[in-house]
């Protein structure tokens, strides 16, 4: 039984990083009033570009790469929403569009289609005291950025609500105008929130190609991204909440993974696709439960105007 | 009207501006030459082959590639109006394609599985699909009314069941064709005859009685969303709910409505692709429709004429694109043509404003008004 | 246009709505930018490039709407942009001493830690102050403080604005309320059509020549002294015991009992958040009654649906214009149909008649002076006035049995004000019954036959026009003579 | 589809393909080939029909768009063992090769056509979704050929039973004796007892798999088919699904998790190259092509299915104006299945290979028959 609980945890540990960056990206654009369904783009462009700057360079120097790549691409959505004042989900969805099959394309012209060439996957840390603990052992031998996904999330929330920036950023997503009068600006709050978001989300990506994978491969990050965006609506636009969330889904598949093979006879009963719908159903359940009403922002997704009051 | 024109401009822009950026990044990978021929390929692929039916007389090569154009646009028209309906509606749709993939699999049911005339077979199919994606886009609808879930992440959700449920289990599983001798086929069983939808050139082409359909579909949801009360009803609980409902207006029953409207065309497309290609619930419907649909919707401005020549449009460029790859040019450029175009669409505004900066220029020549 | 504004001063800006009042402030406080000219400071002139820009040099302005972030805290709010901290944290004992000290050193009765949706509108629009005032500001700004103000709290603002300027502060307010104008002021611009008309001082003109000035020739908007009409019928309206809940579930009405007969224009005075809204609310179908029993239009009251409410015949000009009464995005004509778009000439079996359609809206847009007159220009390209007047028009179209007029010419300009009392007059004079609901105490007063005075959620006095007494309503209306 | 084609028609068709094929010396021919959605770069199924006809029979690489002719040493590289062997070498034919990608499922009927309006000579499917399109255009074009890898054509009307047409070549193979052989290496690997399977979608192809695989682990480690790990990962596209249902696996104990799950099972190697760069002892087996190129050390070894000879036989057939139709069923009697060289070293290497090799001997002569499904596996014994 703990056997089995501790492989659910490392499981749940091992795919929940990129998930979570991705989300945290979400959750830092949104809170500061800009929807960012492009988060799924924003992940490709992270795993791409970090993997072929690792064919050059040291694969965590690579990582920043994927990083900034990520907000390249989120700085379009940036400037299309912040500064023409569009549709957030219209060029948001855009984004993904033109990272898919910029993608595909890219690779194919570039490397194979098979994928880039392998690259130095970024070590895992094995935790010296934990390494013989039952249970614990869960916890070492993740990739490093692993455990920066685990303390990020707790980072994120004492910068939101413990520091000045963190409160511009909780007015600037509420009220715009309120932080416009003050002085401050709302295009520079936004935009440092959608870049960093971009950032973030680039991170995800880039854990997908140098951690997770050794290589960038075709279908990255095969709807993660999309993902990602649940766990922050879930999460309610915190970052604990859509930190929980991203390992809610995790946990979720980690543990329809863990059934099929745990139980063997349970696949005779329950089919497969059933198990593989539950994580979803398993959501969709808690959200009816737990009701979602005027929990985001309430400036979300609409374009700040100085003269419309 | 001349406004209705002008608010197309700047789709119309976006659009061509995408074909320029790609043409040039062929003629970077490659060279202009094999660019030029690739977009004349690509005409051919959607238009038909003109010059070789001129040469050789055969209308098949005229026929085929439009029947195929048509087939196309057709589903991308009612995924593209399933999403824009829910937008009319203040909804944003993500669902269309699990919806789509109901509706396929109703729909090859009814139609392997009822045996009617054909007049009575091909109707209860449609009708079937259109009823399976209602009913699966109106539990989104019932989440976000009843319990305040957004219809965003609700309709993820669904989308990743549904596929789920269906292609790993149902399609797989109970619901998969028998065949002898343990040979793999993909799929449900195929579907009678007279659940088909009939072809409208025989064996020219592929062109169905499903592209008039949806021509026809989308015709009614222009007259029902703008000419009768129940379509102002819905656009205004779209636009206002609050004053909506202070208006007398049943927002919530006429939210449920468009949902349910949009999963029934997203539902429809499933349809048109089991009962006027396929013939059956193929395994695993390959192409993200329902997602293209989105776009499909949002660079037609969510209206259905607009969408209707966004849906023309891109059925047009993604079944000639196929021919491109004649030329060496990589399979994805109908979908990084989409996604630019639709990139150029969200900058609207910046269209807008280089256009009224024009317009201000040639006003400023009017003689001044008191 | 030139306006010069002395140190120490209470001056006060008047003008129609749109005449460009909040745009010259908003220049002064850097949020616009001049498309020519200079502002002078001190004598020299000044840049401003940003209200960063005009807040460091002493300039702080309270908006016609406010500002503040609903979900953050009175010390946040105020603090916003200037927060102190420590190695990047932020330190919010510090904050809440320095706001609890400003508010002390002004006489502002605040809790720091409050969240600002909590409180009510009056200390909504103590802290916008406080927020200009924690930033140093020596000319202070005020863009319609009143507007939404009780006269008590009303009378409260003017002590600190008195206070301020005597202090050395400089504060300029802009109102419509032209008593309060005369009373505070110290001198008076008037600006027409963004051009300043006239700078009077206080002492030395009257509500009449201020309104001559603002409006132009020949047109005024004096109220006349109203005699007393009795009710021509039948009641229309009674309620007894009603009790409901505010959507956060907080008791809202608890026990109202009144009526409204044919006939009758019934006001409902009260300072704001006692009720009314929930009130109105309730009788036009759009909320739930919790208790008690009420006859509306020969109908019960309960599970009364918004449509039920219009099929009885009830004209609802609801407060929240924007969010409640205009659908955006649809046309001048779509929004006239709205709520009749199953009626003739609105419809014709499932169909939408335009031509119907179109010819009515011409009708209404004409009667009611509606600028631009355009059924098909988009309703949020007219002014906030014009759309007002498209909802009235709407409203009063259908021969309403019971007109429910909330703050109907809240923002209008005074020519605008008199059309849409005179309409109402009309309703009544046409035996439908009205129930006018207003924060402006003036306005009920001129137009109420009858008046309820609503006081956390129950009825504290009532009286009947001749026997009208201002001061007597207004201690009721703050619950003087009530637990 | 209406009813069976008429009785004379394969003699005819095969006269006249050959008719046609009657080669004047080094005459190019166009063989073109529609993949189906998994498309170009799968590094399994669509990759290895593309191997057999553009590097194989054409000798031609595809890169970046373009075509550039591949030196002997690039075939060379990707022939293993069992092809190196055959009889006639692999080498370049006078073939120009079309290849087109397909998007969805709708695609497939209007490719096929496309390819025969572009002269091809042959149009190869690959892939038993293509069957139905492969049916109609090989019914509407009776003068071109065709191959259809991985399933017979079926009659829709009849039930889904077999059929031939006169132009239509179809290929299947005997995965599951493949598997089997894989299987039983498997089997006599582990050192905990336990092994793995790792499918793609549960789709019926793949569970013959699952089922030669529990067939072989059986007929060596009896008590290891009985706790056998076999886990779907629900997708053929997401190699982070793949790798943790392996990582899943490895936690379970499995020390040799074989893979059929295509994109999913680059995710099942990678598992467990992690899981041995932690120092646990565990082998992947991969899948289709040899995969040992993706992690040498991991990959213990590959169960190869030759769609790339299939699709180069063909090719070279119909450059030698003999190809012919009718359906083939490929085991490993007929080299159609089978594994790659065991590069990776074990104790008791040599002895298991032999056991293996036995086995082979022995499914070859016909001597033993592997179950194709799983429900077949409980009855099934080898007698030794
Ligand atoms: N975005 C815009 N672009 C161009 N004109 C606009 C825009 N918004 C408003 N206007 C015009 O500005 C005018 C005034 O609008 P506003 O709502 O500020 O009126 P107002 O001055 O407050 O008038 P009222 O007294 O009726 O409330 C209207 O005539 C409207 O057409
Ligand atoms: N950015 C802008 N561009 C164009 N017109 C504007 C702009 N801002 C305001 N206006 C117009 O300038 C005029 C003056 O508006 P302003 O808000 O200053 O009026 P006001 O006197 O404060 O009216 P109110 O009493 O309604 O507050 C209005 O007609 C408004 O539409
Ligand atoms: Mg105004
Ligand atoms: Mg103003």
């Amino acid at each position: 039984m703990l056997e089995l609980l501790e492989a659910l945890l490392f499981s749940t540990l091992d795919a929940a990083p990129a998930l979570i960056f991705a989300a945290l990206g979400g959750v830092l654009s949104e809170r500061a009033g800009v929807v960012n369904v492009g988060l799924e783009g924003q992940m490709r462009v992270g795993a791409f570009c970090a993997a072929v700057a690792a064919l050059s360079m040291p694969t965590p120097l690579a990582v920043l790469v994927g990083m900034v790549a990520g907000a390249a691409l989120a700085s379009v959505h940036g400037y299309l929403s912040i500064r023409w004042r569009s549709d957030q989900v219209v060029s948001g969805m855009a984004i993904n569009l033109v990272a898919m099959a910029g993608g595909t394309f890219l690779l194919e012209a570039l490397y194979s289609p098979n994928g880039t060439p392998p690259i130095a996957q970024l070590p895992r840390w094995s935790l010296p005291g934990l390494a013989e603990v039952p249970l614990l052992r869960a916890l070492s031998n993740h990739p490093s950025l692993a455990y920066l996904a685990l303390l990020l999330p707790f980072v994120f929330h004492a910068v939101l609500h413990h520091t000045p920036v963190g409160l511009r950023l909780r007015a600037v997503g509420e009220k715009p105008h309120a932080v416009a009068t003050l002085g401050l600006s709302v295009a520079a709050l936004r935009w440092g929130a959608v870049v960093g978001g971009g950032l973030l989300a680039g991170l995800g990506g880039a854990v997908l190609s140098t951690a997770v994978l050794d290589r960038f491969e075709q279908h990255t990050p095969a709807g993660l991204g999309f993902m990602a965006l649940a766990a922050v609506v879930f999460g309610r636009w915190t970052p604990l909440g859509a930190f929980a969330a991203a390992l809610f889904f995790s946990f979720g598949n980690a543990l329809r993974i863990g059934l099929a093979s745990s139980a063997p006879g349970l696949l005779d009963v329950i089919p497969q696709g059933f198990l593989l719908a539950l994580p979803y159903l398993l959501t969709l359940i808690l959200l009816a439960v737990q009701g979602q009403r005027s929990s985001a922002p309430a400036a979300l997704g609409t374009p700040y105007e100085q003269e419309s009051r | 009207m001349g406004e209705r024109w002008r608010s197309a401009v700047p789709s119309l822009l976006s659009v061509a501006l995408a074909l320029g950026v790609c043409w040039v990044a062929i003629a970077l990978t490659r060279d202009a030459e094999v660019a030029g021929e690739a977009y004349l390929q690509m005409l051919y692929g959607g238009l038909g082959q003109w010059p070789r039916f001129l040469e050789t007389g055969d209308v098949g090569t005229l026929t085929r590639p439009l029947g195929e154009a048509a087939i196309k646009a057709a589903i991308l028209l009612l995924t593209g109006l399933s999403v824009a309906v829910a937008f009319k509606a203040g909804l944003f749709n993500i669902g269309a394609q699990g919806q789509m993939l109901l509706g396929a699999l109703m729909a090859a049911l009814a139609g392997a599985h009822l045996s009617l005339p054909s007049v009575l077979h091909v109707p209860v199919a449609l009708l079937a699909a259109a009823v399976a994606g209602a009913a699966w886009a109106l539990i989104a609808a019932a989440l976000k009314l009843m319990r305040g879930v957004h219809e965003v992440i609700s309709t993820i959700m669904l989308n990743w069941v549904a596929v789920s449920l269906v292609d790993n289990w149902l399609a797989v599983g109970p619901l998969r064709a028998s065949v002898s001798g343990g040979h793999s086929i993909s799929g449900t069983a195929e579907i009678l005859p007279s659940a088909q939808l009939p072809r409208m050139l025989g064996d020219l082409s592929r062109l169905n009685l499903g592209f008039v359909l949806a021509l026809l579909i989308a015709l009614l949801v222009w007259v029902g969303l703008f000419r009768t009360r129940r379509g102002f009803e819905i656009r205004a609980a779209g636009l206002g709910a609050e004053a909506a409902r202070t208006a007398g207006i049943a927002v919530k029953q006429r939210t449920a409505e468009a949902m349910g409207l949009a999963g029934a065309l997203a539902g429809l497309a499933g349809a048109l692709l089991v009962l006027g290609t396929e013939f059956r619930y193929p395994g695993s419907l390959g192409a993200p429709y329902g997602f293209d649909g989105i776009a499909i919707a949002l660079i037609g401005n969510s209206h259905p004429v607009g969408v209707t020549l966004s849906a023309l449009f891109f059925g047009i460029l993604r079944a000639g694109g196929t021919r491109m790859q004649l030329l060496g040019v990589h399979k994805s450029f109908p979908e990084l043509i989409q996604g630019l175009a639709l990139l150029f669409v969200a900058g609207r505004l910046v269209w807008l404003t280089l256009l009224r900066k024009r317009r201000a220029v040639a006003a400023s020549t009017e003689v001044p008004r008191a | 246009m030139s306006l010069e504004i002395r140190a120490g001063e209470l001056l006060a800006l008047v003008g129609e709505n749109g005449a460009g009042k909040s745009s010259l402030m908003n220049v002064l406080y850097g949020l616009y930018h001049p498309d020519a000219g200079d502002i002078l400071l001190d004598g020299k002139p000044v840049r401003f490039k940003s209200p960063r820009d005009a807040i460091a040099r002493g300039i702080g302005m309270v908006h016609q709407h406010f500002m503040l972030v609903p979900t953050l805290t009175v010390a946040e709010n105020v603090v916003l942009g200037r927060e102190p901290s420590r190695w990047g944290r932020m330190d919010p004992e510090r904050a809440c001493a320095e706001v609890a000290a400003t508010c002390q050193r002004f006489g502002f009765q605040l809790d720091p830690r409050a969240r600002v949706d909590s409180l009510t509108v009056g200390s909504q629009q103590k802290v916008e102050i406080v927020k200009a005032l924690h930033r140093g500001a020596k000319v202070l700004i005020l863009d319609e403080p009143t507007a939404v103000l009780t006269p008590q709290e009303s009378d409260d603002l003017f002590r600190v604005a008195r206070g301020l300027a005597a202090q050395g502060h400089t504060v300029v307010f802009i109102s419509h309320k032209l008593r309060e104008v005369l009373s505070v002021a110290e001198r008076i611009a008037v600006m027409r059509r963004g051009k300043l008309v006239a700078e009077v001082k206080a002492a030395e003109t009257s509500a009449s020549v201020l309104a001559n000035l603002m409006v132009g020739e020949g047109r005024t908007g004096t109220s006349v002294s109203e005699p007393y009409h009795p009710p021509t019928g039948g009641v229309v309206l009674s309620v007894e015991g009603l009790t409901a809940r505010t959507g956060e579930g907080r008791p809202a009405l608890q026990g109202v009992t009144l009526e409204v007969h044919t006939g009758e224009i019934v006001g409902i005075a009260g300072v704001d958040g006692n009720g009314q809204s929930e009130l109105a609310e309730v009788l036009t179908g759009l909320r739930p009654i919790e208790g008690g029993q009420g006859t509306l239009l020969g109908g019960p009251l309960r599970h009364l649906t918004p449509a039920e409410a219009r099929r009885r015949g009830v004209g609802h000009i609801p407060e929240d214009r924007l969010r409640r009464a205009v659908v955006k995005g649809m046309s001048v004509e779509e929004n006239v149909s709205l709520g009749r778009q199953d009626q003739p000439p609105f419809t014709r079996g499932l169909w939408l008649d335009f031509a119907g359609r179109r010819e009515r809206t011409r009708a209404l847009l004409a009667a009611y002076d509606v600028r631009p007159q355009d059924p098909q220009v988009a309703i949020q390209g007219l002014s906030g006035g014009n759309q007002q007047k498209v909802v009235v028009a709407r409203e009063l179209d259908t021969r309403p049995k019971l007109v429910v007029a909330v703050q109907p010419t809240r923002g209008l300009d005074i020519s605008a004000v008199a059309q849409v009392q005179a309409r109402l007059r009309e309703e009544r004079a046409l035996g439908a019954g009205v129930l006018l609901i207003s924060l402006d105490l003036e306005e009920v007063l001129a137009l109420s036959d009858r008046v309820y005075v609503l006081f956390e959620g129950r009825v504290t006095g009532t009286f009947t026009r001749p026997e009208f007494d201002e001061q007597e309503m207004g201690r009721r209306m703050m619950g003087a003579d009530h637990g | 589809k209406k009813e069976q084609p008429a009785a004379p028609a394969p003699a005819a068709g095969q006269q006249q393909a050959q008719g046609q094929a009657a080669p004047p010396a080094a005459k190019t021919r166009k063989v073109g080939l529609i993949t189906d959605v998994g498309g170009r770069g799968d590094n399994s199924f669509n990759d290895a029909g593309l191997r057999g006809l553009e590097l194989w029979a054409s000798g031609k690489k595809y890169e970046g768009g373009k075509y550039v002719t591949a030196s002997p040493e690039d075939i060379q590289k990707t022939l293993t063992p069992d092809l190196r062997a055959l009889q006639s070498p692999i080498a370049p034919q006078p073939i120009e090769p079309l290849v087109i990608q397909s998007k969805s499922p709708e695609d497939y009927e209007p490719n096929l056509q496309l390819l025969v309006d572009q002269g091809a000579d042959l149009s190869v499917g690959n892939g038993f979704m293509l069957e139905t399109a492969v049916e109609t255009v090989a019914k509407r074009n009776p003068s071109s050929q065709f191959l259809l890898i991985d399933s017979p054509l079926l009659d829709a009307a009849a039930g889904n039973k077999p059929y031939t047409l006169p132009n239509v070549r179809t290929v299947t193979f005997k995965e599951h004796e493949g598997s089997f052989l894989v299987g039983a290496l498997a089997g006599l690997v582990t050192k905990t007892g336990k092994v793995g399977f790792v499918g793609g979608m549960e789709v019926p192809l793949i569970k013959r798999f699952e089922a030669g695989y529990r067939a072989g682990v059986k007929a060596t480690q009896p008590k290891a088919s009985e706790t056998l790990l076999a886990v779907y990962s629900g997708s053929f596209d997401n190699v982070a699904a793949g790798k943790q249902v392996a990582q899943d696996l490895i936690s379970k104990g499995a020390d040799v998790i074989y893979h059929a799950a295509g994109a999913d099972g680059l995710g099942v190697i990678k598992a467990v190259e992690e899981a041995r760069a932690a120092g646990k002892s565990v082998y992947a087996i991969g899948v289709d092509s040899d995969q040992s190129h993706l992690a040498p050390e991991a990959v213990l070894t590959s169960m190869l299915k030759h769609v790339d000879l299939a699709v180069y036989e063909a090719a070279k057939d119909l450059a030698a104006g003999k190809f012919t139709s009718g359906d083939r069923v490929l085991g490993l009697k007929e080299g159609g299945v089978g594994y790659a060289e065991v590069r990776v070293d074990f104790p008791g290497k040599a002895e298991a290979l032999q056991k293996v090799e036995a086995l082979r001997q022995r499914i070859v002569s016909g001597d033993l028959k592997v179950p194709a499904s799983v429900d077949e596996v409980s009855s099934f014994q080898v007698t030794p």
